[in-house]
């Protein structure tokens, strides 16, 4: 029943919201809100609204049973004697305090507002860039926030990753081909053999990435770099790569190799 | 700056000595301001050229009385504590159009907003105390508050639970345009139903005509 | 420019109607050449301000003998066939030296900040580990974070080969003005931010368009 009529009924932020737009547009006495009637169009509100099916969140419901609440104290006649020993504070100072809090937020909101209307008609056009030294590095500037954002992307791309248990008896040439594809799609420097074999945990796994590694040098989708006769080994992504991975048809004349 | 032809002709050397040393003073200043991206306070822009502060504190003012000046279409203003240049807005019509590098607009939805300026006039300021403020559950929009650099965790406040207080950064005084969080006004002054109540106490309690919840 | 101090008291209204149109005229072109990275020629200009291209030629060439002065460390030139601003010359090394000066805020390449983050979150922490993690070869960035004193070697892990661990240090605390390391703001607070942000997301502006079928 999606109706027509949808968008005209007001959208509120939260229920403090809507009950300050209702007390503003009557011009209601904030210090003398009828409570009664207050409550009844709060209350026709949150009705037209699930009418149409439009979510309130729980607060409004919440605010709904302290309007009634508010309501029936007031309706309580009091003691006259015991006013005068302890009289009695208004049940809506509560509710009113934290309106007029709130609408000094709101209000504040707005002055934010404007300025940043002001700060969107002007422009700066620094040139720093021209006498910063080259080797600057042009990275991030990076806060608190950023660092448990980072950590927590690093953790959940961590998550979306194909584990390869390397560290079980059950590692096989495959997976660590897998593996492999693995650490070099995403990086076209060289790696360090050395590093690659010395984060295995089992002669097992360092047994299987080596004849991984002797596949897809065959298969010319890894090189082996070294710098000078007897320096440090480094692999690294050859053109060949993306087409040996490209299709199924390599990986799997590879499983039904080693199965 | 009176003798500027003579010294238009013979730059560097003018008579009085003085004189050309404050226009070479202001002339640097000048390129700084222009230069730099963040503005820079009086006090790191007097400790970077080795100046004493109040020279630089009163040179730098002479450059922003000059710029205020309507023959300039630039502005030298304090912001976040320093000195930025900018166009001045009222020519925003004519400079739009010359703008390459539009930066798409800081688009903040209104609750952005308010919990911005709770955070801007209560700070350092936990998320259960905003919500409270707002009424609201839920305080999403500080992620985006805090992805957009304008506030920033301030420590932990020493109740149960240990949680994260939040303040608002430099970025969201220049993002505004505020020279401090001084310049805010008070919070008393965005009051309105209470001030109205006492200008308009008369005012009889017309029968509710138009709540804002439409018909359907 | 003689009359400006008259301006100056009061602004946009001069004795003379025509001054005031120049001085406005000037100040737009001044802040259109500001604003511009490629030099404008006086035509381009012209035909975006709808000005009669004398008009604007003569407004030019009186920025261009204003920003000569001496106390300006800016200038306009002319290049290219165009206008632009740019820091004078002569200010150069003044500007080079000032900007060094300038402490950068902590810049990091996004490499280096993923295996800062590691270290912070899970120190005392060894390569293989931050490599595992990040599911990258390649340590390189820690050499970075050593040299910025954000991370310090922390001993050795006792397993087969006795790796180096990791941790943050002190300037890293002063860094992100930490108090110490239990003010990091925990995984679960972070994730308490994104799951809020789904539920303010979850509420649209406008109302939903296909709500599920309520009175059936």
């Amino acid at each position: 029943m999606s109706s027509p009529l949808n968008f005209h009924l007001e959208q509120y932020d939260g229920p403090l919201d809507l009950l300050l737009d209702l007390i503003r547009k009557q011009q209601i006495n904030i210090y003398d809100i009828p409570i009664a009637r207050i409550t009844q169009q709060y209350l026709d509100y949150m009705q037209k609204a699930a009418q149409m099916d439009i979510e309130l969140s729980a607060e409004f419901v919440y605010m709904a049973a302290t309007l009634i609440h508010i309501k029936s104290r007031m309706l309580l006649p009091r003691d006259p004697e015991l006013d005068k020993i302890s009289p009695e504070e208004d049940p809506r100072t509560e509710l009113v305090n934290r309106l007029l809090e709130y609408e000094r937020f709101r209000n504040a909101a707005e002055m934010l507002q404007q300025k940043r209307v002001v700060e969107e008609a002007v422009w700066s056009n620094p040139q720093i860039a021209q006498f910063r030294a080259e080797d600057d590095d042009p990275g991030l500037a990076v806060t608190l926030f950023d660092l448990v954002k980072t950590f927590q992307n690093v953790l959940e791309r961590a998550k979306h990753r194909p584990v390869y248990e390397i560290d079980t008896e059950e590692v096989s040439v495959p997976d660590m081909i897998r593996y492999l594809r693995n650490v070099f799609q995403n990086e076209s420097a060289a790696v360090s053999a050395r590093d690659l074999f010395e984060r295995q945990r089992s002669r097992r796994a360092m047994i299987c990435l080596f004849l991984a590694l002797l596949e897809l040098v065959k298969l010319q989708a890894l090189g082996l770099t070294q710098k000078d006769l007897f320096g440090e080994i480094g692999l690294k992504r050859l053109k060949g790569f993306e087409a040996v991975f490209a299709g199924g048809e390599t990986m799997a004349a590879i499983e039904q190799g080693y199965n | 700056m009176q003798e500027m032809d003579a010294a238009e002709l013979a730059p560097q050397v003018t008579d009085e000595q003085n004189s050309g040393e404050d226009a070479q003073l202001q002339a640097i200043l000048e390129a700084i301001v222009y230069v730099t991206d963040e503005p820079l306070t009086a006090q790191q822009i007097a400790a970077a050229l080795g100046q004493p502060l109040d020279k630089i504190k009163r040179a730098l003012d002479a450059l922003v009385a000059e710029y205020a000046k309507p023959e300039h279409g630039l502005s030298i203003r304090e912001v976040a504590g320093g000195y930025k240049m900018s166009t001045k807005a009222e020519h925003h019509e004519a400079v739009r159009a010359f703008v390459k590098k539009l930066t798409p607009p800081l688009k903040l939805s209104l609750a952005a907003l308010e919990t911005l300026a709770v955070i801007a006039y209560k700070q350092p300021v936990t998320t259960p105390e905003i919500m409270d403020i707002r009424g609201v559950q839920g305080a999403g929009v500080l992620k985006t508050l805090l992805d957009r650099k304008l506030i920033a965790e301030a420590g932990r406040k020493d109740v149960v639970g240990r949680p994260i207080t939040y303040k608002t950064t430099k970025e969201f005084l220049v993002q505004f345009g505020l020279k401090d969080l001084s310049e805010l006004p008070t919070l008393k002054e965005f009051e309105e139903l209470g001030r109205l109540e006492l200008v308009e106490e008369a005012q009889p309690e017309a029968a509710p005509e138009n709540p804002p919840a439409a018909d359907a």
